[in-house]
């Protein structure tokens, strides 16, 4: 008797229903990962077990210059080719194992290891491609080439993704996170309703230093896949995330659009709202719409962006997912449920729940680049 | 020349019952064929089943209901191979020793993809948008969306766009049909209705008749091999030019208005003199490459100060997605395609029902093609020919559509029967004629608002699917396959459409 | 107050609106009625169309008007031509078929009825099953509208 | 204080003057209505006698308007009451009913009393035992009590009034003689040719007539023509004709014709005083003649002057007076307008049918119009109206195509523009 073949991220696609939470230090102070942990826990019922990770920003200070890369080696066999590759592309300043737990909630866990790497100089400059392109598509031929046997997951510079086929709370010690402090934290618990599940499917998904947590089901995702596919990307896991990832990276980085002007994008007021605005607004936004009008972002979501240096949280244009930020002192926060900000920051100087497809962005105050 | 005396059974005959029959003649007074009369010797109607080419006008106006047409049941001997249409074309070539002629879209039974193809729904995950409580956008822009993002001097975002746009209310577009194919009240009701729904319909290649510049805004201009009708005013009067280079009902050859429909109006409009027959060549004969239709399209460009925004049209042929690719490249902001089935005022019937291919597969085709080269956002893609629904048009826009025309559907609506007799000019329901007192019988004020009627019950029915999907801007839809499953179809049928089977998970 | 108006831009000449007219005022409001009321008879509707003006090319459908300043209710001998409501009506009971209404109407759209002993005249079916004028209702070319338009 | 407005009569110049002057004055707030009528009844269509007597009508729907006509309208009636006199500088009438008498104070007073039958002196009149004239519901009243199966019926005036007494009556016998002076019939409207159609119709069904002849002397229950002929009858009928009722307004000392006379807005040389109706004179524009025109819809125009101008509106002066006949005998319709005068259009049909259409200056001056023999076929005076209006608003003919439409009434002969005007709006 054959077991029937249960699909994974990148063999179909994979909408899921889920839990985040972000924390955000303005003044650069760091912490340890241990309240994203707990805050991240009281949402348990929201993810079913079938992922959850982790993003820290800051965390490796002493190797800021650095790509970080954390590759997950799925089959073992798999590590040797992949280091050859990036052993071809890269100057590796430094590579081990990532540090782990071992726990009974965590199981089947891959190789997961780690390299602080930069572009090989002669291979940048003969590929005529900006460093930070270079090593995009790096990762994008690693993912592509070793299709799930080995994961590069986390790719950004001085900032760290940390996920597994688990609840979150238990991937958050599995990693250790206590022992890592950054000045931004965003997590992720997975309710996924349509894979088993696996190491590389879960959340956050990051490309270089943009990691994102998501909530939700986005109904645009083949028109907006089909989009960003012509400009390079390969939506190779087929999930929300990792699409929104995309069409972020596609604007600001590609296209020079502000964040902000990236967030008018996807999540677009509508033309009702349009007509009613002041002429310049209202021109701005009409041309936003026509000009990027295959990135808008239909259905139920709502994200937290992690980027190096700040963080940004969005909702649809419906306000269809919850959402909620909160500040205190300068510390941000943002996450599904109130309660989930409540418990590790009972005193808030300000909570609310911004407007539908209302961008809130944190970013480090100037005298503060610590990190 | 015709050889002998035909011998052929009328392909229809009126069954009048005449227990309802009260004879009122107004089937005989509402026949332009002259299939009806009155006996007055015997009190009865009289029918010469001959004359009849079951446009149902006589059926539909019949106040009692007495009347119905069947088909004939004369019967050649059953033969499945030779059947009654062949030989009854054959028949008729031997006496007359010409080509057949048809209307409208091909009658034959290729394969309907629209209909091998189902729409998502949103259950539990995602949900559901309700259009009667929430906006529901049908917003459409046509035209070049490659713009590079700029910032001016302040470091602000330039809103100006470079390329011109067309603007739609929904996606829904009333394809070319000219003045003299159609008539005038035909135009006027499609030029208003465009007005109205704010949409585009297409002057065809007949030219502008001066009445109708007023609804400009929402023309399209064509611009054929005939040159019928085109002068800088003409160019300018529009929202958009369209070069037609082929029609899906005729792909590879030209046009041919019979002199008897070129009465005064028309011959003005057209500028050709009355009673001329209007003839379009196969190609233009100054676009015999790719580099020739660049320099049509900036010709026009130039002629109109880059103020509008210039259409390509073609038919689906095997090659369409290069050919499309290559009019992506040619500087136009628009290519539309018009699929085999597309209609017609008049074609061979040999070349509407065997040249061509469907558009849906042309559709997809095109639209990967585009997308494999990167060049999707420089050419916006209307298709045509055999638009039947809204869930056509639905699907049309998921498989990577940015909006539709429809030609057949808008004439259904002015209550075409689909008698497939235009080239006759003997309309009896006023559309497809020139004769005075059948023009008359399509009254624009009403038949304006069927079309208005039709496109807003196609929008409802639109935003309907769209809030099921958890859609409320038309641009997610576009492109968006996952929202469509094929049923029935083989693994290359997919393949093409570029959709996954039903029951496969998304 | 709603009337009966006729574009003759718009009229086939199908003389539709006679027989609905005629179906109507003898009771009838579906075909099958219409059958009954009208095969084998000569009908005697109350609108009626005029036929090849200018030159055969114009045909056109006329009825009563209701006149704000009714001639036929003036001249009405025997007090049978009333205005209800705006509607000029018309009492067979009290018609003793003078025919001074015929004799005054400025448009000719007062009759004899069928046996030719009283008048007929359109009530705009107001009194008859259809309810509304079922010329206009079924005119397939919109010539003949039942609409609000105010005095010229 | 609301004024008083008096009229004398309850018939159609009555009736006119009352709706008319209701329709601005609605609720009584300027005026107050008296109506006086010698007659005792409802107000009733007065050409209605014959048909009762023909059992077309009775006399319950006889009524020229509803039961609640005089409350509905806030009058006060005097029914049975006969004004015996007008002071037109007192402003009072006097009246009397029975044994009672009485005064009325007016502010404004309309004279609609109509006309009286003309009866020549006859020898031996008196020696009649029964005899009536037939301008009032009394005489048809009296004349459907008296008359049966055997009665012989004696009529003399072939006018209208006494054919259609003619007619009347013969529901009840089939023994009716008309005599008249002329030698044809209904001179009054019809000319020689026509007239003799209409003779040829009326003998088919039943009537004698004596043309040419006249009665030189009664003797009780026979008649003794001029032609030394004898009719033997038992009920005389008087039709030779009527006179406008003038006799109250000339007592009065106002100017008075062969009717009252009066201005275009009915005013008679009395201050305050109108006149409308059968009693007073008309300018009839087809002959340019001022003229009797005893007819019903004139009356009620008149009447309808009265009443606007007693409001004080004098827009719709009464100006547009035309003789106006539809009448028919046994189903056979004579309809016609205006003056026989000008160039003659003159058809006579297979069928039985007669058409004059008369042209004068580029106008339409007049016309008749006789049915077929054929009583269901109304063809030959359908829709006669379009006609009738042509001669009222003097419209000039060539401006539409009359030629298309002489031999037939219709709309068509029309410009397109005018018929836009007709049939796609209201006109006031």
């Amino acid at each position: 008797m054959t077991s029937r073949h249960i699909p994974l991220e990148g063999e179909i696609r994979i909408p899921s229903g889920c839990a985040i939470s972000g924390i955000f230090h303005k003044d650069g102070t760091r912490e340890n990962g241990e309240r994203i942990i707990r805050s991240i826990e009281l949402m348990h019922d929201r993810s079913n077990g079938l992922g959850g990770g982790f993003a820290g920003y800051g965390i490796y200070p002493e190797y800021k210059d650095y790509y970080a890369l954390h590759v997950f080696y799925l089959d073992a066999s798999f590590q040797r080719e992949t280091e050859d590759f990036i052993k071809e592309h890269f100057e590796i300043a430094n590579q081990g194992e990532i540090k782990t737990r071992k726990m009974p909630e965590i199981t089947n866990a891959p190789q997961i290891w780690r390299y602080f790497i930069l572009p090989l100089k002669t291979k940048l400059d003969s590929s005529e491609l900006d460093e930070r392109e270079y090593t995009a598509r790096c990762v994008f031929s690693i993912n592509t080439k070793f299709d799930k046997k080995a994961a590069v997951f986390s790719s950004g510079k001085n900032m760290g993704v940390f996920k597994a086929n688990a609840f979150p709370e238990d991937v958050g010690r599995f990693y250790m996170l206590d022992d890592y402090e950054g000045y931004a934290w965003t997590a992720h618990g997975r309710y996924p309703t349509n894979t088993p599940g696996w190491w590389g499917g879960a959340h956050p998904f990051s490309l270089l230093d943009y990691s994102i947590v998501h909530n939700g089901e986005i109904s645009s995702y083949d028109a907006n896949r089909r989009n960003v596919e012509m400009f390079g990307y390969k939506c190779s896991l087929m999930t929300d995330t990792e699409v929104i990832t995309y069409i972020f990276d596609y604007l600001t980085r590609k296209e020079g659009l502000t964040l902000e002007e990236a967030c008018d994008v996807v999540s677009a007021p509508f033309w009702s709202t349009i007509n009613l605005m002041p002429k310049d607004k209202r021109e701005y936004y009409t041309y936003l719409r026509k000009r990027y009008h295959a990135l808008l972002i239909n259905g139920p979501f709502s994200v937290i962006l992690g980027f190096a240096g700040g963080m940004l949280v969005l909702g649809d244009r419906l306000k269809l997912r919850s959402m909620v930020v909160a500040e205190h002192g300068s510390t941000f926060y943002g996450a599904s449920e109130e309660s989930a900000i409540r418990l590790i920051q009972p005193e808030l100087d300000r909570v609310w729940a911004p407007d539908a497809g209302e961008a809130v962005i944190a970013r480090l105050e100037e005298r503060s680049v610590r990190a | 020349m015709e050889q002998g005396k035909i011998y052929l059974s009328p392909e229809h005959e009126i069954v009048r019952d005449n227990d309802k029959c009260i004879r009122c003649q107004v089937c005989e007074r509402q026949c332009a064929n002259k299939v009806h009369s009155y006996d007055e010797s015997i009190d009865k109607m009289l029918a010469n089943d001959e004359n009849c080419v079951n446009c149902q006008r006589c059926v539909s106006l019949c106040p009692t209901r007495a009347l119905k047409i069947r088909r004939c049941e004369n019967r050649f001997r059953e033969n499945n191979n030779w059947n009654e249409t062949k030989i009854r074309e054959l028949y008729l070539q031997a006496n007359s020793g010409g080509v057949m002629l048809g209307a409208m879209g091909t009658p034959l039974d290729y394969p309907t993809y629209w209909d091998h193809m189902l729409i998502n729904a949103s259950q539990v995950t995602n949900p559901s948008i309700d259009p009667l409580r929430e906006p529901m956008e049908t917003r459409t822009f046509l035209g070049k969306k490659n713009q590079k993002a700029e910032r001016g001097a302040d470091g602000r975002l330039v809103t100006r766009f470079n390329s011109p746009q067309i603007e739609l209310d929904v996606p829904v577009m009333f394809s070319a049909m000219s003045y003299g194919s159609i008539s005038y009240n035909a135009h006027e009701s499609l030029a208003r209705a465009a007005a109205e729904l704010g949409i585009c319909y297409n002057t065809g290649e007949g030219g502008l008749h001066e009445d109708f510049y007023q609804y400009g805004s929402n023309t399209i201009v064509q611009v054929a091999s005939g040159r019928f009708g085109v002068h800088g005013e003409y160019l300018m009067a529009g929202a958009a030019i369209e070069i037609k280079m082929g029609q899906g009902a005729k792909p590879g050859i030209g046009g041919h208005l019979p002199g008897r429909k070129v009465g005064p109006d028309v011959s003005r409009t057209r500028m050709i003199p009355e009673g001329s027959d209007a003839i379009s060549p196969a190609p233009h004969h100054d676009i015999y490459s790719i580099e020739d239709l660049r320099q049509l399209v900036y010709s026009l460009k130039e002629a109109t100060a880059y103020t509008k925004p210039v259409i390509v049209k073609i038919s689906a042929v095997h090659n369409v997605a290069a050919i499309a690719s290559g009019i992506a490249r040619s500087g136009a902001d628009i290519v539309a395609i018009d699929g085999f089935k597309g209609g017609t005022g008049a074609a061979p019937s040999r070349i509407r029902d065997n040249v061509g291919i469907p558009i849906e597969v042309a559709l997809a085709a095109v639209d990967a093609r585009l997308r494999e080269e990167g060049i999707r956002d420089e050419v916006s893609v209307v298709i045509g020919g055999s638009i039947h629904s809204s869930s056509d048009v639905v699907k049309a826009i998921a498989l990577g559509a940015d909006a539709v025309y429809i030609g057949t559907a808008s004439l259904l609506a002015l209550g075409c029967h689909l008698c497939r007799s235009c080239h006759l000019n003997k309309c009896n329901w006023g559309i497809a004629t020139q004769e005075p007192d059948l023009i008359k019988r399509l009254n624009p004020d009403w038949g304006y608002k069927r079309l208005v009627n039709l496109v807003s019950a196609w929008k409802h029915e639109i935003m309907e699917m769209m809030g099921g999907m958890g859609i409320n801007s038309i641009e997610a839809l576009r492109g968006n396959h996952l929202m469509l499953r094929g049923v029935g179809l083989n693994e290359k049928e997919l393949e093409i459409l570029g959709i996954k089977h039903a029951g496969e998970s998304i | 107050m709603k009337r009966v108006y006729v574009n003759e831009e718009w009229c086939l000449g199908c003389h539709l609106c006679e027989y609905h007219c005629a179906n109507a005022n003898m009771g009838g409001v579906t075909p099958q009625d219409m059958v009954r009321n009208l095969r084998g008879r000569t009908i005697h509707p109350r609108i009626r169309v005029e036929d090849g003006a200018d030159g055969g090319k114009i045909n056109f459908a006329v009825q009563c008007r209701h006149c704000y300043d009714p001639m036929c209710v003036k001249s009405c001998i025997a007090g049978a031509l009333t205005v209800e409501d705006g509607v000029v009506t018309h009492n067979p009971d009290k018609c003793v078929g003078c025919f001074t209404c015929v004799l005054t109407c400025p448009y000719g759209c007062i009759m004899p009825d069928g046996d030719g002993k009283v008048v007929q005249k359109c009530e705009l079916c107001l009194r008859n099953k259809v309810g509304a004028p079922a010329c206009a209702e079924h005119c397939p070319n919109r010539a003949i509208v039942y609409e609000e338009r105010g005095v010229m | 204080m609301a004024k008083k407005f008096v009229i004398i009569g309850n018939s159609a110049a009555a009736v006119g003057a009352v709706e008319s002057l209701r329709a601005i004055d609605s609720d009584a707030e300027s005026w107050e209505i008296v109506l006086i009528s010698d007659e005792p009844h409802h107000t009733y269509g007065r050409p209605l006698i014959s048909y009762l007597l023909f059992g077309k009508t009775d006399e319950e729907r006889m009524k020229f308007r509803p039961d609640d006509f005089y409350s509905a309208n806030k009058i006060t009636t005097m029914l049975g009451c006969t004004v015996t006199k007008i002071d037109a500088s007192a402003k009072t009438v006097s009246w009397s009913k029975d044994s009672y008498s009485g005064e009325l104070k007016y502010d404004k007073l309309l004279a609609a009393i109509g006309s009286v039958p003309f009866i020549p002196p006859m020898d031996g009149i008196d020696t009649v035992p029964l005899k009536t004239p037939f301008m009032k519901l009394d005489d048809a009243k009296l004349l459907q009590e008296r008359v049966d199966a055997d009665t012989r019926v004696f009529i003399v005036g072939a006018g209208l009034i006494g054919l259609k007494c003619a007619e009347g009556i013969s529901k009840l016998t089939k023994h009716i003689t008309v005599c008249d002076l002329a030698s044809r019939i209904l001179p009054s409207i019809l000319e020689a040719e026509p007239a003799e159609i209409m003779r040829n119709w009326i003998e088919g069904n039943g009537v004698r007539f004596m043309l040419g002849d006249t009665v030189s002397e009664f003797k009780g229950k026979t008649a003794v023509m001029k032609s030394g002929e004898r009719v033997e009858f038992d009920v005389l009928v008087l039709a030779v004709g009527v006179r406008p009722n003038v006799a109250l307004i000339k007592d009065a000392g106002g100017e008075v014709n062969r009717g009252i006379v009066t201005d275009q807005f009915c005013r008679t040389s009395l201050k305050d005083v109108y006149a409308a109706g059968d009693c007073s004179e008309s300018y009839d524009i087809t002959s340019g003649q001022t003229k009797i025109l005893a007819l019903l819809p004139n009356a009620y125009a008149q009447g309808y002057v009265v009443g606007r101008h007693v409001a004080g509106l004098e827009d719709k002066p009464y100006d547009s007076a035309i003789p106006l006949n539809a009448i028919g005998f046994w189903g056979k319709h004579i309809l016609s307008a205006g003056s026989y005068v000008g160039e003659k259009y003159e058809v006579f049909g297979k069928d039985g049918s007669y058409r004059l259409i008369c042209r004068e200056d580029g106008l339409l001056k007049g016309f008749i119009l006789i049915g077929g023999n054929d009583v269901h076929d109304h063809s030959a005076f359908d829709r006669a109206g379009i006609y009738t209006n042509l001669i009222k608003d003097r419209i000039p003919l060539d401006t539409l195509n009359f030629e298309e439409i002489k031999d037939r009434a219709s709309l068509k002969g029309f410009t397109a523009e005018a018929r836009k005007r007709k049939l796609g709006g209201v006109e006031r």
